[in-house]
């Protein structure tokens, strides 16, 4: 047994969110770890590595009993760790990023810096990343820093490397990378915890599974033993009933059009962009990573300048000048970093939750309170918000619950146009389902949305056509009969191949 | 050009008709400083000669800084008020070296370090223990059995300071029959002076006189004897150093009792000073401001001489 | 709308408000260990006198501390405020004195004696926002600005000179009394009452409190950061001016030279000791007052009782410390 | 192999901090030539040599100020230190000079250990728990001065770190040198720069990433300590006495020297050698200040000097808020 934790309780402020709770990995096993958002695997995991201490409960590792009072003790001890947040310094290069705290060094003890690149050059590669590794890592988006993160953990020489939803913004190629490196790690005998929401990723890559549920341990299986369904059932206490949700209603739009973007530019991400949506339809953006995705939909948005190209809205030419104007235009936007640019974690829930209506919610100024209330109690019903009231500050929820949340920013202002980078990123099975579901349920209702997202599966469930950008531009915009996914790849795939 | 004997190590001064010389201020934060500054200018101006002024913002550091910087544009002479008394010995050595004579201003700097008439030509000024003791001496006599003291001090650690406080503390206990109730910093300021003022009355109400390190702090504490509804010069003593035109009115309306001119017009004396100098007179080491006391025997007549 | 079932029941609500509450107690415990303090060693401590010192002397503290916790909730800081006192208390008396332009009704007068340093004051707070959203200056950079020239400004306005006066409509602002209390204490009173109700109950609060938080965020939900920003400085600029008002008026005389001298530094510690975080995000109005008055009673109790004033600065250091300490300690629970 | 990202590539300059050190070189190098052509002896020994001489001591508070602020912290107590330090060592400088150099040092040890404790352990805020240390320091300078000014021995040869040269410098020169290019190589070599550089990216985040990071803050706080310890004894040695008064707003001083470099106050980013150009040049602003005077055109006074140092600080950082908002957009 090289991991074992028992009985481990933790309350914060008298909310408790681990009851003796238990998880075990075999040297050179993968071991999946999964349960709904807020079913404390993070915390089980800090845990673990020494940011959290825990009320009861004993840690074994390596067949001694441990008691890591900090993050760096787990370290030396042997246990890397990609948090779900991601948790890397902005500033600093890339390749310092990756080896800070144990830089390579001079003989006078000095950081060795011409090693400390070139490993981290060499890292990267292996996971097709050819990036200079000198830049400030703020330059880079999230699948990069992503990226980074793992390259990190990978290279810690650990004997057990956790990945608390590491391919969370990745997309199937780099999944595929990730994967390659796991089986490497685990042929030198290196143990992986595994923490997924992507179910099909745990059938690829592990042996074993771990279930937890409102804090309890309450299956433990190996992966083969365990049917879908059955593990689906298992996490959630009840049966998926909605599973496959995100059936299409309609074969095509009714024809109006409500965005219509053309020859879009800005810097060098965004070259040529055109893109049409129309009234209540899911329209798709699929690219690989770089391919300026994001920065397109802030573009829309008005979170960023553009240089060139048009955009009108409802048919009439606009120029936002920042996003309040989009927003009084009945524009919503959830970003793809929830932390960075998503939540205002000192505040509650609440406040979190209404924070773009405020104008609405304001009678001369001051926020009417009460139905500030209703509508916050009636989002957290409808999106299963797991807190323990709506006054908890956002930060204490669990990293899919704040996604919820955020979802329920913008859904409460009853948009136009809804604009999704990712929105299921980090979100469990159940909810995931019930996301698509109510986006779907939504655009019936004369709701538009621009989804992007990095599960092909996903867009192709929910999307009535697909924009595919590369290299900037638009290459290719499939409707949603002739979505598969070799069609996708193909197409973002399409300037790559002249590239390489 | 030569000197009497006192003078041999001194640079010279060459008799010219335009001099360009230094005015190393201390601060100027406060309204003496404020005239002492304005006499030194307009000096220079009627004679026509130019002046460099520096202000050291309260530093002593700064203080040598500047000095440096006037030797380094080759002023003719130095007219240097010092912060302090040790720490500028090193501007005053540094002048001596470049060749420029150095004239004290209001402060003296320490006799063990530098002497006037060797290092530099001489010191300008009155004396700040004498200053707090002749406050003290005209305690003792006209107390009328008023004997429990608050006293303000000015701003922690600067010589003005320490020795108006030595010098009325001395006074004060060779004479007896005084107590000290408080002595507290009121930095020379009003508002400070005021707010102490308020806080030491409240904690002694039995004060009955309260003797402040300045005119400013004096004021204050008329202010705060007056929100206590104590009438300030007659249920409570009130003294003050400096003597300027608000504090000798206040003399003469019966507010404060007794003050001590400390007399910031240097401009005339630090002028003619140098220009003795420059004959080759010989120069006192201690050039004495002879600095004139108010009470409300000579306020009314005085109060249109006051600064 | 479509509804989804919820798949968990939220937890039982815990009394979340009442934490918050609990953090401010932090503040209250220190305060009210001083009060009982002095109680027991400092003479004739129990008097309406000793709370009418302390009130008054602690108004613009107060007043100028609570502009600062705005300020301080969107992140930023302050350091000009004290200089803004000067150039506002050396205005009025130019006004009323006719020094600038005689004004011949001296009722025009003492208004816009009252109405002028103020908005002056306000307007340089806003050129410190502009500074700030313009140019992504840090605020301690760009208050710094004024912090060092703002005074050379009321003092070249000035020549340096000492203004005394006596104008019993202006000076109402500090030595009268409304119902037997002292005028700056009610202006005290109501800058907190307000600007507590603003930041707890309107939209402008909680976007001070978002952008401060989370400014991209905040921006990305259509809050107008800038804008923003740029009037919490007003505010705080604004305030710093009736400070600098008061104090003149309380001293009959405006020193260019020291109205307001170190005013940032007592304002910044009283916010930190009523339990704003300086990182932004937050906003106790109410801490800041109790923190303001915690530290008057500090240095009331070491004047009263005599503590030399070297001493004193090494008590003040470790009261300051302790009650931040014991602040934080009731939050963490 | 797939070089998806390869597009990045164009875009110029590494940071925006490395133009930021770029515009306050050129500042430094445009006031120096504005005061050689403007003013007589403005380039002459005497004058360069004493600027460098009681200069050393802001470029030695700038040096801490600059690392503690790296790790998004404050350290408002320098000024305190140094002049309590400049006090304890004025104290110990008749027995030795070694004895006035290790007191002074010691003095400021003690300063920044209790400063590295009360934000470490306590878990106060920089600004507060520094802010208190400030009143403390003056305060036990105070006392132990006996409320003046202490003299320095002359004769055991303290005084010579202040006053003295070697090889044609000042002393205290060569001292500020010295413990820039140990802060520079510790900084920018030294695996201990990368975090002290990482904590002010995040400390939560640094901390995750298994950082030392209440060491690395100590460690910080400390050398705060000792450059405002090192201040203080060539205070004492060039003025000759142990100042307790002295101090006052330095610690402005150098938050704005090291911010005039380039170096961000949210942390995170940072460097040596423009702390010390930034110092230079601000220092430089009452040199060239001090000459026009001597002009004597417009005989400034000290509140128009205020008001121009304040439009000077003021035109530097817009000048490089410019450069790095035009970086930025390009
Ligand atoms: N610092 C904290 N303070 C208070 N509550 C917390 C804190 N951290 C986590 N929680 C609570 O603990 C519970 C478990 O959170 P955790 O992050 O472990 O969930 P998770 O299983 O990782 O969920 P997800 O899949 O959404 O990441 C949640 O209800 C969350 O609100
Ligand atoms: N300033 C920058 N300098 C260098 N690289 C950058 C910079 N900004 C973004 N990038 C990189 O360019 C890529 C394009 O970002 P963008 O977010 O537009 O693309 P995307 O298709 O949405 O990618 P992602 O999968 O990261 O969301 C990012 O992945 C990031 O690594
Ligand atoms: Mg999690
Ligand atoms: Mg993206």
């Amino acid at each position: 047994m090289l991991l074992s934790m028992k009985a481990i309780d933790k309350s914060f402020s008298g909310v408790r969110v681990l009851n003796a709770a238990s998880l075990e990995v075999e040297p050179g096993e993968v071991m999946a770890l999964v349960g709904q958002n807020g079913a404390g695997k993070s915390t089980m995991i800090k845990i673990l590595t020494g940011a959290y201490s825990r009320d009861a409960g004993s840690v074994t590792f390596q067949g001694r009993e441990v008691h890591f009072s900090s993050t760096a003790d787990s370290q030396s001890a042997g246990i890397a760790t990609i948090y779900q947040e991601i948790n890397l310094a902005p500033n600093r290069t890339v390749a310092e990023n990756i080896f800070l705290a144990r830089e390579p060094r001079t003989a006078f003890g000095l950081v060795d810096r011409r090693k400390m690149r070139a490993e981290a050059r060499a890292v990267l590669k292996r996971f097709n990343l050819d990036i200079d590794v000198e830049r400030p890592l703020e330059n880079f988006g999230a699948a990069t820093r992503q990226m980074v993160a793992i390259a990190r953990g990978v290279t810690q020489n650990a004997k057990l490397v956790i990945m608390d939803e590491a391919t969370s913004s990745l997309d199937e190629r780099e999944v595929a990378v990730l994967f390659e490196t796991v089986r490497t790690l685990k042929r030198d005998g290196v143990a992986t915890i595994f923490i997924s929401h992507r179910l099909d990723e745990l059938y690829a890559i592990c042996d074993r599974v771990t279930v937890m549920r409102d804090g309890r341990t309450v299956a433990v299986s190996a992966m083969k033993d365990i049917k879908k369904l059955e593990l689906v059932r298992t996490m959630l206490g009840k049966e998926l009933t909605a599973f496959t949700a995100a059936q299409r209603n309609r074969e095509e739009a009714d024809g109006a059009t409500l965005v219509e973007a053309k020859n879009l530019s800005a810097g060098v991400r965004v070259r040529d962009v055109s893109l049409a949506i129309g009234k209540g339809e899911i329209a798709g953006l699929a690219g690989l990573l770089g391919s300026g995705r994001t920065e397109t939909a802030r573009l829309i948005y008005a979170a960023d300048r553009r240089d060139g190209g048009t955009l009108s809205v409802g048919g009439r030419q606009t120029a936002y000048a920042q996003p309040a104007d989009a927003i009084a235009d009945g524009i919503g936007f959830v970003s793809e970093d929830r932390k960075v640019e998503g939540i205002v974690p000192e505040m509650s829930v609440r406040e979190n939750l209404t924070l773009a209506i405020l104008p609405r919610l304001q009678k001369s100024g001051i926020v009417d309170r009460a139905r500030q209330q209703e509508i916050v109690e009636r989002y957290i019903k409808a999106l299963g918000v797991k807190c323990a009231s709506p006054e908890q500050p956002i930060r204490e929820l669990s990293g899919g619950n704040q996604q919820k949340v955020l979802l329920a920013r913008w859904l409460c202002m009853n948009p136009r146009l809804l604009i999704v980078d990712e929105p299921t990123r980090g979100i469990d099975v159940g909810a995931k389902a019930e996301i698509l579901k109510l986006l779907r349920g939504l655009a019936d209702e004369g709701l538009s949305v621009l989804m992007i997202s990095s599960e092909l599966e996903e867009l192709i469930a929910a999307a009535d056509h697909v924009t595919v950008l590369s290299d900037g531009r638009s290459v290719a915009r499939i409707p949603a009969a002739e979505l598969s996914e070799e069609r996708l790849m193909v197409a973002m795939a399409h300037q790559d191949g002249e590239a390489a | 050009v030569t000197g009497g004997l006192a003078l041999a190590d001194l640079p010279p001064l060459p008799a010219k008709d335009k001099y360009k010389v230094g005015f190393a201020q201390t601060e100027s934060n406060n309204p003496w400083r404020i005239a002492q500054t304005k006499s030194m200018q307009d000096e220079a101006g009627k004679l026509g000669y130019q002046l460099v002024y520096t202000d050291a913002a309260g530093s002593a550091a700064k203080q040598v800084a500047d000095v440096n910087s006037m030797i380094a544009q080759g002023v003719d002479l130095i007219f240097l008020a010092p912060r302090e008394e040790k720490p500028l010995i090193p501007a005053v050595m540094a002048a001596k070296k470049a060749g420029i004579p150095v004239i004290l201003l209001d402060r003296n700097v320490d006799q063990a370090l530098a002497k006037a008439g060797e290092d530099y030509v001489t010191f300008i000024g009155s004396d700040f223990v004498d200053e707090g003791k002749r406050i003290a001496e005209w305690l003792v006599k006209n107390n009328g059995g008023k004997t429990k003291i608050i006293q303000l001090e000015g701003t922690t650690g600067s010589s003005p300071a320490n020795d108006r406080k030595k010098g009325f503390d001395e006074a004060i206990n060779a004479a007896g029959g005084f107590t000290l109730l408080a002595s507290q910093s009121g930095d020379f300021a009003r508002d400070k002076g005021r707010q102490v003022a308020e806080a030491l009355l409240q904690a002694h109400p039995d004060a009955d006189v309260i003797y402040a390190h300045n005119d400013e702090m004096a004021m204050g504490a008329i202010a705060a004897l007056e929100a206590a509804g104590k009438k300030p010069g007659t249920d409570v003593i009130v003294l003050s150093i400096d003597g300027g035109k608000e504090a000798v009115q206040a003399v003469v309306d019966g507010k404060i009792n007794a003050v001590v001119e400390c007399n910031p017009r240097f401009g005339p004396k630090a002028f003619e000073t140098m220009a003795k100098y420059a004959k080759g007179e010989k120069i006192d080491a201690w050039v004495k401001n002879d600095d004139k006391f108010y009470d409300p025997s000579n306020a009314a007549a005085e109060l249109a001489n006051a600064y | 709308m479509t509804t989804l079932d919820t798949t968990t029941p939220a937890q039982t609500p815990a009394k979340r408000s009442s934490l918050i509450w609990i953090s401010r107690y932090g503040t209250l415990v220190a305060f009210l260990a001083l009060i009982a303090f002095n109680m027991a060693v400092t003479p004739n401590f129990l008097s309406w006198q000793t709370l009418n010192v302390n009130l008054t002397q602690v108004a613009t503290i107060v007043i100028v501390a609570v502009g600062m916790t705005l300020v301080i909730a969107t992140g930023g800081i302050d350091l000009s405020v004290g200089s803004l006192m000067a150039i506002s208390g050396a205005l009025a008396p130019m006004i009323f004195l006719g020094t600038i332009y005689p004004i011949p009704s001296p009722a025009l007068a003492v208004t816009l004696a009252f109405i002028v340093p103020v908005v002056v004051a306000g307007a340089l707070g806003w050129f410190n926002g502009f500074l700030i959203t313009r140019w992504s200056i840090q605020p301690i950079v760009a208050t710094l600005v004024l912090f060092i020239a703002g005074r050379g400004i009321a003092q070249v306005m000035t020549n340096g000179n000492l203004q005394v006066f006596r104008n019993d409509a202006f000076q109402f602002i500090a030595l009268g009394r409304v119902f037997g209390i002292p005028t700056q204490v009610i202006i005290m009173a109501v800058v907190v009452a307000l600007a507590a109700f603003v930041i707890r109950r309107t939209g402008f609060g909680r976007q001070i409190i978002a952008v401060g938080g989370n400014e991209k965020a905040a921006r990305l939900s259509g809050i107008p950061a800038v804008r923003v920003k740029r009037l919490v400085y007003v505010v705080s600029g604004a305030l710093a001016g009736i400070a600098g008002l008061v104090v003149v008026a309380r001293n009959s005389a405006s020193d260019a030279n020291l109205v307001g001298l170190g005013m940032e530094l007592d304002a910044i510690a009283a916010v930190a000791v009523g339990g704003t975080l300086l990182t932004g995000g937050r906003a106790y109005v109410l801490g800041t007052l109790l923190g303001a008055c915690v530290i008057q009673l500090v240095r009331y109790t070491l004047l009263a009782n005599g503590v030399p004033d070297a001493a004193a600065l090494v008590v003040k250091a470790g009261l300051i410390v302790a009650a931040v300490f014991i602040q934080q300690r009731a939050e963490r629970g | 192999m797939t070089t998806y990202l390869s597009f990045l590539g164009p875009l110029a300059p590494r940071s925006t901090i490395a133009l930021a050190r770029l515009g306050v070189i050129a500042a430094l190098i445009a006031l120096i030539v504005f005061g050689a052509l403007r003013y007589d002896n403005f380039l002459s020994s005497y004058n360069a040599l004493s600027f460098l001489r009681y200069n050393s001591m802001f470029a030695l508070i700038a040096l801490g100020m600059a690392l503690v602020i790296m790790t998004g912290g404050i350290d408002l107590s320098v000024g305190g230190t140094a002049a309590m330090a400049s006090v304890v060592a004025a104290i110990f400088s008749p027995y030795h000079w070694a004895a006035g150099l290790a007191g002074g040092l010691a003095a400021g040890l003690v300063v920044g250990i209790i400063n590295g404790v009360v934000i470490t352990r306590l878990k106060i805020q920089p600004f507060i728990a520094t802010l208190a240390a400030m009143l403390a320091a003056y305060g036990t300078g105070l006392l132990l001065a006996g409320n003046q000014s202490v003299s320095v021995s002359y004769d055991s040869g303290f005084t010579e770190i202040g006053q003295g040269d070697f090889l044609g410098f000042p002393i205290p020169a060569w001292i500020a040198l010295a413990f820039y290019i140990a802060g520079w190589i510790a900084l920018e070599r030294h695996p201990v720069g990368r975090r002290v550089l990482a904590i002010g990216d995040g400390e939560a985040t640094a901390k995750l990433m298994g950082l030392k990071v209440e060491k690395t803050l100590m460690g910080v706080y400390i050398t705060s300590g000792l450059c405002a310890g090192m201040a203080g004894v060539i205070l004492a040695a060039q003025f000759g006495a142990g100042q307790p008064t002295e101090g006052v707003g330095w610690e402005l001083f150098a938050i704005a020297s090291v911010v005039v470099g380039g170096t961000l106050l949210t942390g995170g980013v940072g460097s040596i050698g423009a702390t010390l150009a930034g110092a230079l040049l601000l220092a430089m602003v009452f040199n060239i200040l001090n000459f026009e005077n001597g002009l004597g055109w417009i005989s400034l006074s000290a509140y128009w000097q205020s008001v121009i140092r304040g439009l000077f600080l003021l035109a530097v950082v817009i000048l490089q808020a410019k450069i790095a908002g035009a970086r930025a957009n390009g």
